[in-house]
């Protein structure tokens, strides 16, 4: 049994570790000590033990469910704010998978950071990051969890543009922060929705309320959408997955905890903790099912064809978290084909989609930080300056291996188990869908070990890596990474092994809710008395021969193959013109037309309208002033105009305005009307006296005939 | 027929628009200030019109027109100082040529 | 009728005249900016002590001190003490007229303390006289071609809203007879009328009444006098403006609406109408028209303008929610208060740095995060909290006063100040970048006087303080906006 | 009532009248023949208007009048606070007196910066 003011703690540790770094170690230390990671280290060690111990208590109780007292926070006239905590097998599940990556890598980082002049800002981010990502999985109000939902955008953001003298990292680290803020967006709404509807931001409430119709129709579906809007942001799923694998630009410690293991699936994660919004409302449900079985195939196609190692597997993340989406979604609508909803087996059916994030979790931080080493010997991610490297690095080489055959589901790994689920209850509801995510499996398979035979096996293609390094300015050779970078890897392939087991027995189910337990050998075995499982070891192990034929034993010519699927591989390798799309297309047809609309009324009706009888030179001026408007943008819109648009920022202006996608559209649109009415701004003293006496005229008249 | 309030209340708004627009049409800013005195002015007539008229006992309006007075003699003050200011700066008084900020 | 009740604004009138006076016969003009500290430190004494008492007026109820005028005599004194301190270095430039210069930020101050207290029109008048004429004086202080430039604009644009004010209170006034607002209140209730259309003259007057305060607070379409006038300004004075100014409009018009106009209904829900349009509206254009501003304090200027338009959603709730909820009057207040720290940090901040740079534009902040890390880091904690974003003040006020939106049934009204939150996270964010990211224009760093740091401290706390821990000041608002009800 | 009016009206004939007589007159002479027309420069100058005007006839008025006419003014707005106050000084006892020598300080004070800050030498 474990106190409430213990789990509390869970939470501050890291906070306390971020600020005394910040505070305390970062002015006073010079950067070459290791204080701040020991302690970042201590503190995080300390919570995960603490969550271990949570993990067990939750376990031991009955209804896997703990109370924590909470206290209120604010008072706004006849709404009270209540800050409290939400244990359940959810959040303890989360938890553990949280603080033990969390630890893996900083302890990794200790040797990959070592020696970079941001090392304690680095570690302090980290601590604010582990802290505010345990805020959003331990809160019990989507008040709070958006708090530090936005909290962990923000080190997200702060972590990609960690290396800011880098144009390409400053400006991955912005679009990565606006394109989720377009997501969250609709989270926002969603949780603006609820309130107004339900007067609660408290969740379990919320379940009860979607549980028993009191929230129903389409104000829950759209809470919904709006929720799984936000989901989609952050766990870069399709229209907005633009932005994960530009976030590559960070440190791979980064990459592995935040954009692998724990931030980006805080958007299944949210998804899991509001099921039982959505299991009562078919579209919801299958728009979840859809848009992650979409992103899952849409992104493993990508994968296949990028050179840089470490982008593979960003591209092999977006497609898992598809799987996770799926998951959750298939789940949803299989228990809808059942009817009968209660409150438990809601919950449970998030089940499989969480198991799958458990596993993702481990073999993916695994894979990253792989990456992370292969780069800190050879400098490079790029694969075809690789080759060889297995005799060099044998203890990469192995963790690594273990991590793919996990990834691509290969029996016992910790995939394989996860991933089996999926697909069976995916072939219980959605064939369609089904058929799908079999071709991922495919593709999985294939590009992962495409990277593993690209990397490791025949002979070194690189240039001597004694030139400067990519992310690191001291030179190096060949060498394997140091032990305190070895030993987490060695760990999670552990983890990546044997975390699968847990749900052998179906005591994962158990826990997260519903679900008959089985023996061991029964579990472990059993499975293949159904045809599913052989189908994707087959498929798997299809994938697994093609990249060992093609990139391995070098039987078919990858160029010809190349050659052959020309067109598919242009498609997958520009990334379905997507940015393109986002910036040309749709500025250049939408914004001209209203804009240019608006403008000329404005123009039009208002000013002639009110300026006639009254002094010309207004108007005149006025005028002049509109169609310089008009004329910037048209400038801006074919973007010829852009960087003087914002002469504001010399250098990082440019690509300021580069963050392509949707963003591009939104701000040029935005700022192009803002320098159109920026232009009536004519510093005239008597045109200001005149806009106000129409004010006033205006009031009146639309109070008369309005009011 | 006789003069009645109405009578005042048409000559202050009378007084008053056409203060307003010598403000906004006239480029002097001295003569702006005058309008804009004019305004206020007009806006005086209406009220010891209205005190007469609505609160005959009292002298609300009356003093509230002392304070206008007051606080207006101490705008003109203010202004002229920052006219005198900027003709130092600026040699000119013309406000369609005082346009060193803008957009 | 007892003076003790008056000893705040007494204490602040003496001291300006004593610095006046001093500046005339003492040579170490350092000595100035100490007196007037601690003037305004003693009359915020003073009001402390009268804090919780209860409810009176003072000089047949021209003055109400209650505890809604108390709320904002503390803010205003707040506000010109870190004005003062942040001028200390900048004053030091104008050797010989320092005297004035702090004389007329004490009667300035003096003169919103006197508008949040008035209850009665002629008192409003001239409290709104004195503040915004010292306003002027300072705004063209620096003599410069500039700044003299923008004191012409205030000065003739503000004469010429008080005109039209005069006469909006000429009318309402004449319509009623009364110039207490709680017997104009009385008056108008007690008239047969059910539409606006019955009474122009009274309607007419109202209007006018909201043109002269929309432009005190910066509402569109009477915004346009604020980014020339804040540009043109000092620095400190442009401060002093954005969150001085604009709580005082914001006083006046809280106390005129939610008592003199607070009913009847079809009266109240017109202008509270009135209100949430000219919110969306000046939320918007001050949003848009921000993006590609290329001078930070005109950028401000246009974020001033759409920080009025999210206060004005409050008040259009206080127009639309019956006058016992005063969850619009408090959240506005809370809006007011977090608004002033944040601001007052972002330009004490900018003081600094352009101390140095002798520059506003953004792009000579560039690399400020490694000539000036903690500047950097007190202006991205402003930035932040004037983005809204959590754990910074603004989110919290933003969160209240949009609830409140809510409440009062406004749900468009807030999805379009949520859209625009989003938008204005682009120019703030790109100031951020710039001094992130930017490469550093020149390797020397850029050092602060200890009054500058001081008041930076003490605003950065407050800007964590109100977004962590809100509760306090939320009883404080609430307290005070519950004296609205209360009518002299 | 509408007598008045006609009174109004009848001086507004006569003075419309007048002018109009007084233009004519010239006019017919010289129709009339009954004076001589041969205008000479000297009979074309201003006719007993003083010396002629040297230089632009528009003159600016030196800054420095300015600066006495603010100080004029402040403290001549004075008088609309003391004439009322002096009217009823007996009804309005001390209290109205001490208010209006804080008043008097006050201006006063004012006087003494304007003094020292030399705004009243003509420099």
């Amino acid at each position: 049994m474990i106190a409430s003011e213990l789990i509390w703690l869970i939470f501050l540790l890291p906070v306390f570790s971020f600020i005394i770094v910040s505070l305390f170690i970062r002015p006073s230390v010079k950067p070459t000590s290791k204080i701040a990671g020991y302690i970042t280290i201590t503190a995080i060690s300390a919570s995960l033990v603490l969550s271990l111990w949570t993990l067990l208590t939750v376990m031991a109780e009955p209804k896997h469910e703990l109370a924590v007292p909470d206290f209120s926070w604010l008072t706004v006239g006849d709404l009270t704010i209540r800050i409290g905590l939400m244990i359940d097998s959810l959040t303890a599940v989360m938890l553990v998978v949280v603080t033990v990556v969390s630890l893996m890598v900083q302890i990794y980082s200790q040797g990959y950071m070592h020696g970079d002049p941001g090392y304690h800002r680095y570690y302090a981010w980290m601590s604010l990051f582990t802290a505010s990502m345990l805020g959003v999985i331990m809160a019990n109000s989507l008040l709070l969890i958006f708090f530090f939902w936005e909290l962990v955008g923000l080190c997200s953001y702060l972590l990609i543009g960690f290396w800011f003298h880098r144009p390409a990292a400053a400006n991955a680290a912005k679009k990565a922060f606006v394109v989720t803020r377009l997501g969250d967006f609709g989270f926002l709404a969603a949780i603006l929705l609820l309130y107004t509807n339900t007067g609660t931001f408290n969740i379990p409430e919320l379940h009860e309320m979607a549980i028993t119709g009191v929230l129903a129709g389409t104000t829950l579906t759209w809470a919904a959408i709006g929720i799984f809007a936000g989901a989609i942001g952050k766990s870069a799923q399709f229209p907005l997955h633009v932005w994960l694998p530009d976030a590559m630009e960070g440190p791979t410690p980064v990459s592995a905890l935040i954009h692998a293991a724990t931030m980006v699936a805080a958007g299944v994660f949210l998804v899991a903790r509001t099921f039982p919004l959505f299991v009562n409302s078919a579209t919801a449900v299958t728009i979840v099912a859809v848009i992650g079985a979409f992103t899952a195939i849409f992104a493993a196609t990508m994968g296949l064809v990028m050179n840089d190692m470490k982008r593979v597997v960003a591209y092999s993340t977006i497609s898992q978290l598809g799987y996770m989406m799926l998951g959750l979604g298939a789940a949803g609508l299989a228990l809808r084909q059942e009817g009968h909803v209660t409150l438990e087996l809601a919950k449970a059916a998030a089940a499989i989609g969480i198991f799958h994030l458990f596993n993702h979790a481990f073999f993916k931080a695994l894979l990253f930080l792989g990456a992370g080493s292969v780069n800190h010997a050879t400098n490079t991610f790029d694969m075809r300056q690789m080759g060889g490297l297995r005799k060099v690095m044998p203890w990469t080489y192995a963790t690594f291996v273990i991590g793919a055959l996990s990834l691509a589901g290969i029996w016992p790994l910790s995939g394989f188990w996860s991933k089996d689920e999926i697909l069976a209850v995916t072939w219980d509801t959605q064939r369609v869908l089904f058929t799908l995510v079999m071709i991922t499996v495919l593709m999985t398979a294939f590009y992962i070990f495409r990277v593993v035979f690209l990397t490791f096996s025949g002979q070194y293609r690189g240039s001597d890596p004694g030139s400067h390094g990519q992310e690191h300015d001291h030179t190096t050779h060949l060498h394997e990474s140091s032990p305190v970078m070895v030993a987490p890897m060695v760990i999670l392939a552990i983890l990546a092994i044997i975390s699968g087991f847990w749900n052998i027995t179906g005591s994962f189910d158990a826990f997260m809710g519903h679900g008959e337990t089985r023996s061991f050998a029964s579990g472990l075995f059993g499975i293949f008395t159904h045809p599913l499982p052989w189908i994707a070891l087959l498929v798997a192990g299809l994938g697994i021969f093609l990249a060992y034929a093609i990139y391995g034993a070098k039987w078919l010519s990858a160029e010809r193959i190349g050659h052959i699927f020309r067109p598919l591989y242009i498609i997958f390798s520009r990334k379905y013109w997507f940015d393109e799309l986002y910036e040309n297309v749709i500025v250049k047809l939408i914004l001209l037309k209203w804009v240019f609309a608006a403008l000329e009324k404005i123009d039009t009706k208002v000013v002639d309208g009110a300026v006639n009888g009254l002094a010309n030179t207004v108007r005149t001026i006025y005028r002049i002033a509109l169609l310089n408007g008009i004329f910037d943008i048209l400038q801006r819109v074919d973007g010829t105009k852009i960087e003087k648009a914002n002469g504001v920022i010399k250098e990082p202006n440019k690509n300021w305005w580069q963050v392509d996608g949707i963003v591009n559209v939104m701000a040029n649109g935005v700022t192009a009307s803002g320098e159109a009415l920026k232009k009536t701004q004519t510093g005239q003293l008597q045109l200001y006296g005149l806009v106000i006496g129409l004010g006033v005229v205006a009031i009146i008249l639309v109070l008369y005939f309005a009011g | 027929m006789s003069v009645g309030l109405e009578h005042y209340l048409i000559l202050s708004a009378a007084l008053f628009s056409i203060g307003f627009y010598g403000a906004l049409a006239k480029k002097n800013a001295i003569i702006i200030l005058m309008c804009i005195e004019l305004m206020i002015n007009a806006v005086n007539i209406a009220m010891a019109a209205f005190s007469r008229y609505s609160v005959p006992v009292l002298l609300t309006g009356q003093v509230f027109i002392i304070f206008i007075i007051v606080v207006a003699a101490a705008e003109v003050a203010v202004g002229l100082a920052i006219i005198m200011n900027i003709y130092r700066s600026r040699e000119t008084t013309e406000t369609d040529k005082i346009d060193l900020m803008k957009w | 009728m007892n003076l003790q009740l008056f000893i705040p604004e007494l204490t602040l009138a003496i001291f300006a005249i004593a610095v006046i006076l001093l500046d005339l016969f003492v040579q170490r003009k350092g000595v100035l900016a100490g007196v007037s500290v601690a003037g305004l430190v003693i009359s915020a004494g003073f009001t402390l002590t009268m804090w919780g008492s209860e409810p009176q007026t003072i000089f047949n109820n021209m003055l109400a001190v209650d505890s809604f005028a108390l709320f904002f005599k503390l803010l205003f004194t707040g506000i010109a003490i870190l004005v003062i301190l942040a001028s200390v270095d900048y004053a030091s430039k104008l050797t010989n007229l320092q005297g004035e210069y702090y004389a007329l930020v004490l009667l300035s101050v003096l003169g919103m303390m006197l508008m949040a207290a008035a209850t009665e029109l002629i008192s409003i008048y001239v409290a709104l006289g004195l503040t915004s004429l010292s306003l002027c004086a300072l705004v063209g202080f620096l003599k410069d071609s500039k700044s003299s430039e923008a004191a012409l604009k205030y000065f003739l644009l503000s004469a010429m809203v008080s005109a039209v004010l005069l006469f909006g209170m000429a009318l309402v006034f004449g319509v009623t007879g009364e110039t207490q607002l709680s017997k104009i209140a009385q008056v108008i209730q007690a008239m047969p009328l059910t539409n606006i259309t019955d009474n122009p003259a009274l309607v007419l007057g109202v209007v006018l009444l909201i043109v002269g305060f929309g432009f005190k607070i910066a509402a569109v379409p009477f915004h346009m006098w604020v980014p020339d006038v804040y540009e043109g300004a000092p620095t400190p004075i442009t401060a002093y403006l954005s969150v001085g100014s604009k709580a005082a409009g914001f006083a006046v018009i809280l106390r005129i609406f939610s008592s003199a106009f607070g009913l009847p209904e079809w009266l109240s829900l017109n202008w509270g109408m009135l209100f949430a349009v000219l919110a969306a509206i000046s939320m918007t254009l001050g949003n848009v028209v921000a993006l590609p501003q290329t001078n930070i304090k005109r950028m401000l200027g246009y974020s001033s303008i759409a920080q009025a338009g999210y206060l004005m959603v409050g008040l259009a709730t206080v127009g639309i929610l019956p006058t016992a909820d005063v969850l619009g009057q408090s959240a506005i207040l809370f809006f007011l208060a977090s608004y002033t720290v944040t601001n007052l940090g972002a330009f004490i901040a900018i003081i600094a740095i352009s101390n140095k740079t002798n520059s506003d534009l953004i792009q000579d902040f560039s690399g400020m995060i490694r000539r000036a890390p903690g500047l950097a880091l007190a202006l991205t904690l402003c930035l932040v909290s004037l983005i809204g974003m959590p754990p910074a003040a603004g989110f919290m006020a933003k969160f209240y006063i949009f609830s409140a939106g809510v409440h009062s049934g406004l749900l468009w009204l807030v999805i379009i100040a949520v859209l625009n939150s989003v938008i204005s996270a682009y120019y703030y964010l790109r100031v951020v970048k710039v001094m992130w990211f930017g490469e550093p224009t020149s390797t020397e760093k850029v050092f602060s006087s200890g009054a500058l740091r001081f008041s930076l401290f003490i605003t950065s706390i407050g800007v964590l303080l109100l977004g962590i821990l809100p509760g306090l000041v939320m009883k404080l608002t609430e307290a005070a906006s519950k004296m609205l009800a209360f009518l002299p | 009532m509408a007598t008045d009016y006609i009174y109004i009206a009848l001086f507004l004939l006569a003075a419309i009248l007048f002018v109009v007589t007084t233009l004519l007159i010239p006019v017919t002479l010289r129709f009339l023949k009954i004076i001589p027309h041969n205008p000479t420069p000297v009979k074309g100058s201003p006719f007993e208007c003083g010396v002629e005007t040297i230089g632009k006839t528009w003159v600016q008025f030196n800054l420095r009048y300015y600066l006495y006419a603010l100080v004029f003014l402040i403290i001549d707005v004075l008088v609309v606070f003391l004439y009322p106050w002096a009217v009823n000084i007996r009804h309005l006892g001390l209290t109205g007196l001490i208010e209006m020598l804080i008043l008097l300080t006050i201006v006063t004070v004012g006087y003494i910066y304007a003094w020292k800050k030399g705004a009243l030498e003509w420099k």
